[in-house]
């Protein structure tokens, strides 16, 4: 398994102080999305859904556990692969599944499909699908919430990729420079597209970029939601209470290929299997039975999860197809 | 009325929008200290203080980012591009995202900006600084592109481009700040879309905008004298374009000639001449005649510059051959 | 005469070229370990190694920036967008540097690079990535612009792009890759500047460039079991453009529908129809006509994406209102 | 006067070795450069050229000093603030006051004016008018460098406002990751046109920027010009011996506005006084008189310039204007 160079704080496995009450809700979001991307999978190799389909299965713990530490007014920004942060921003997965198929009632009646979630409802500004172009954006959310004093904080989530770009740079500087309230997390999952760290960064830390810029940072093991969570909180309240950045690096794996039409062979199978055996579904399913959730409770919510994605799956399938554009070019 | 000058005019829009709205905001380089590179946001920093007259670091993509995201969850930001040379760095945030926005959220957000600056040569300001950029922005759906040649009009379709809830490319001519215009005291607003005629005339239609509508006018006022009346036909704004009030003079004339200070190879003057063709050929009593900068980069040398760039002479010398003068 | 893919010929074209000479070699996101994005550059890697095939992070502005660099001191960089949508954050480097480094440098340096990649519409990837640029960068002087059609002329279009001492646009069809044609086995080279008939007809001409020759030749095909004799002429190059070669086909056809994949307003089309109506104004028996895809963002769904781009019925309509037969 | 938050390392008064032999040329080219500068200004204040004229004058230790560090056969890539580099880079003074007045005989046969200047023979890649644009140019000369394995450095010249812009950063991290030959000069002359570090910087020391690529760095008084000669010359060697990039801060000042159409009213008397005791040209001329420097030499010398400047105005003066540009579009 290739690490980044300087894992060692990243991945450390310091426990974080757990509760079923905490950790339920989180793995149910967690299941969910996979259950959800799955479907989407299959729809996906059925001809039902088209263009790019970037799945973010394994990475589950981050957008849920980083969503998680938001209140409900909060922003949220994200890339292309952005199906878990819209669920666990609230959006059903009846909508999301809808737009995959192009259907009226998808999110985004069909205009935007995989790449491009919005919900004003609840406060999540997109998916993006210009490298690195959302995350000036996102500091443009968060320099309106200190404009206007709303005490809102936006996160923004991008790939360790990303973190070349120009975009990214200079929304960082912006962001550090102004103190934006904004939280900017690096989904680091080791490769963008086909290739890994060590060939896009000559530092395999990407949040030393805050160094640069006076800004906060922080690094840890992405795969563990409630550590997540909590760190992300800290971030959180430091964008609420003092407006300040924070640039954190999140350590984690995507388990498919780049999209569905990458078949991923840039890696072998002993290593997907070593960072599978860190599922972030598995660990959380673990520690619930561990700290003493009933075997008959969580497969009652693994019903329910796949009752709910079943359902959503109807609906996307039965749904009428897309059949308007012109109305959402100018608004009038 | 007053006359005063284009850069008032449309600092006055400005300081007329943010008094009128808390929620409108300036961003860019130099906007605030330092008064504008080219002092149209003079005064502004005083009246409005740091928070809605805000300086930038160099950073045009961030910026102009920054402005896009604002503007989703609410603000109306004008962003100033010290030149719309400078755009072009920060072009994928205008096209990408700000014009598409609106679209691909099915409709639940959109992006009330405004990208404004001086665009198109100066003097001597040599290649890189001397671009008319209007054809890249005129062509992408979900934008706005608006190019006054006049203070009167400066100043009210910036004000209607402020309250427009789309993205707006507003263009100016660096080298009109200084001219003037008769501009009412009393508020106005110039709607986006609609052109003017600055000249009536019936022998030969000029459509120019910008900079080019003061040449197309001298042009005019020549060839008034050896009885050539030309109309000159200010669309003001490119996207969208005012076709009919095109058509129509050239409907009455008979002739177009195009003036633009542009390049021109897919130049904006093309989209002009098709409509006209498609509207209007059984009209036409001549070839659609175009007058642009020429097809190569602004050399730097004054006499060079004046050669390359359209001036009256070239105006008179097509008008001539759209009338088989020449 | 071997059939091979637009792909395949394109591949070709770089294998032959980097054999030739030692100073081209390709840079770009995955285009070696992962042998291309869309596979154009299958093999590459493992027979000129990674000095000559470079692999870069995701930093269009930065890459293309070094390939200016490099090409001004000798170096003949080829410098692949994933797609071009993607230029869009680099197209300062491509249209403030690398246009005009030769005449910067009073003739002292050039640039002889060869930016290329696929570029329109796809399937169903949204509007940030359903985009049509060629009009963009067929405006700038000091650049050249080539969309071939055909596996035939990608090859030998690609060649002399490589060995062109200035900088080349070079836009692929996407959706063309998988495309076939008969290319021979011997060593040819396509001008840059000529366009092709790729139909003869006599009724109407039908410009189109890219996929949208595709289009045309079928509609072509339908037009003729009607009587309706279509001459399809691709120009190639949108700059230079081989403007001759339309003018003489509408005036022998009288009628000319210009048929392009991106958006209307101020797209290349406008500039075609400028010279159409320039050059054989008197020849024309019917305004000209333009297909192209609605004057929107593109939309993800299936069913609305094939809507709003330009089909075959929509090219058949156009020819039937050129020749009032509708 | 206001100070980089921590310029003490920056501004030391370590002494390094200093000979006549080895100052007194660089003395001799600073001097004409900014005599040169001074005719230029007098020029356009008189109408005779036109268009944007940014001022080194104040900075001239900076690119005498590194340039003279290189081979012939080494790369610059500049500004438009490009006449000391291009000067101290091996162009005449006749070229470029010819080029400035617009004239057939100047650098780049009038087409190009203050901000782009060229040269094939002197390996001057450019004066750039975009900021951080050529960033990436310089790293591409590397590039082509270190393919052919010709042993050549590239300098690259950029203001402290510039390390704010994405091509900027792309220009490093791509330099940083793959290790090219190429010596990263920042200027920090206080401001990027009226804004002072403080509004534009978050951390004010941009060869902090270097950190997070693993990039060689180093930061010191750039009014100095044989220190600045002396720790480029490390720079340099360490990219010709082993192709490794650096980050260098220069701390400097210019003297002027931005350029003569900027009266500099955002400072005050007071600090650029201040800032004209550091001058580098009395600092090098005073070490000279130390060393045992004869005042006759230093006359001698003095007057020589004069000479070459008013040759040179008078060269530009009777030159021909500029009369073609169409050859220079495309190359056929
Ligand atoms: C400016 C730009 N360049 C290239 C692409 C193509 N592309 C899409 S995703 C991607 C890889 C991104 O990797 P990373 O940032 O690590 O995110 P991940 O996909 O791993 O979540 C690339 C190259 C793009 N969308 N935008
Ligand atoms: C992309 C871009 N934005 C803005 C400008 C206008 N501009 C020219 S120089 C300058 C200031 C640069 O400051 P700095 O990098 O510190 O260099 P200095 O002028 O101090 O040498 C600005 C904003 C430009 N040329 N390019
Ligand atoms: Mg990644
Ligand atoms: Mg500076």
């Amino acid at each position: 398994m290739r690490m980044p160079k300087d894992a060692g704080d990243a991945l450390d496995d310091e426990p974080v102080p757990a509760t079923i009450e905490e950790l339920q809700p989180l793995y149910r979001q967690m299941l969910a999305i996979r259950r959800m991307e799955e479907a989407s999978a299959k729809a996906y190799s059925q001809g039902k859904i088209g263009g790019f389909l970037h799945l973010i299965i394994g990475q589950e713990a981050v957008c849920v556990g980083a969503t998680a530490a938001l209140r409900p007014d909060d922003y949220v920004v994200a890339t292309y692969r952005d199906h878990g942060h819209a669920y666990a921003k609230g959006m059903t997965a009846r909508s999301m599944l809808a737009e995959l198929y192009g259907k009226k009632t998808g999110l985004v009646k069909g205009l935007g499909g995989s790449m491009h979630f919005f919900s004003r409802e609840h406060n999540f500004l997109g998916g993006h699908g210009i490298v690195g172009g959302h995350v000036p954006i996102a500091a443009g959310a968060a320099f309106a919430s200190k404009y206007r004093g709303d005490g809102r904080v936006t996160l923004c989530f991008f790939g360790e990729g990303a973190s070349t770009i120009g975009g990214f740079a200079e929304g960082l500087a912006l962001a550090g420079l102004w103190k934006l309230p904004v939280v900017l997390i690096c989904e680091n999952n080791q490769y963008s597209m086909g290739t890994p760290m060590y060939r896009s960064l000559a530092v395999e830390d990407v949040s030393m970029r805050a160094l640069a810029h006076g800004m906060a940072r922080d690094r840890f093991d992405g795969d563990d939601v409630l550590k997540v969570k909590q760190r992300i909180a800290i971030a959180v309240e430091r964008a609420r209470e003092t407006n300040e950045p924070t640039l954190v690096e999140v350590v984690t794996y995507r388990f498919r290929g780049h999209s569905m039409s990458d078949p991923g062979l840039y890696r072998t199978k002993e290593e997907v299997e070593e960072w599978k055996r860190r599922d972030p579904l598995g660990r959380a399913r673990s520690l619930l039975v561990e700290l003493g959730a009933a075997e008959a409770d969580l497969h009652a919510l693994e019903d329910d999860v796949k009752a709910e994605i079943a359902d959503a799956v109807g609906f996307a399938e039965s749904s009428p197809v897309a059949d308007e554009y012109l109305p959402y070019v100018i608004k009038e | 009325m007053p006359v005063i000058s284009y850069r008032e005019a449309l600092n006055q829009a400005m300081v007329e929008e943010m008094d009128r709205d808390p929620d409108v905001f300036i961003m860019g380089e130099e906007v605030g200290h330092y008064q504008g590179a080219y002092k149209v946001t003079q005064g502004l920093l005083q009246r409005f203080s740091e928070r809605r007259v805000v300086d930038t670091p160099i950073a045009e993509m961030g910026f102009a980012g920054i402005g896009v995201g604002a503007a989703m969850v609410g603000l109306r930001p004008i962003i100033e591009f010290m030149t719309f040379n400078f755009s072009l760095v920060a072009i994928d945030q205008i096209v990408s995202n700000a014009a598409k926005i609106y679209q691909m959220s099915g409709g639940q957000f959109w992006v009330p900006i405004v990208f404004r600056g001086p665009s198109g040569p100066a003097v001597q300001v040599g290649s890189q600084h001397s671009q008319a950029l209007e054809s890249f922005y005129a062509h992408v759906p979900g934008l706005k592109v608006v190019m006054p040649s006049t203070a009167y009009d400066a100043k009210g379709l910036l004000k209607t481009a402020i309250r427009d809830d789309n993205p707006v490319v507003f263009m100016e001519g660096e080298t009109l700040y200084g001219t003037t215009w008769e501009v009412p005291e009393d508020e106005y607003l110039l709607p986006l879309g609609k052109g003017d005629i600055k000249r009536e005339g019936s022998h030969v239609t000029l459509v120019a905008w910008s900079k080019m509508v003061w040449t197309c006018l001298d042009a005019a006022k020549v060839l008034a004298e050896e009885g050539i009346e030309a109309e000159v036909v200010d669309p003001r704004t490119l996207r969208p374009l005012d076709t009919p009030l095109i058509v129509e003079s050239v409907k009455k004339t008979g002739r177009c000639v195009i003036v633009e200070v542009g390049w021109p190879h897919a130049g904006f003057g093309a989209e002009v001449a098709y409509q006209v063709q498609q509207h209007a050929l059984d009209f036409l009593d001549a070839p659609i005649e175009r007058v642009c900068s020429d097809d190569v980069p602004m050399p730097y040398a004054k006499n060079l510059e004046i050669e390359v760039q359209p001036q009256v002479e070239d105006v008179i010398a097509a008008v001539k051959r759209a009338l088989y003068l020449a």
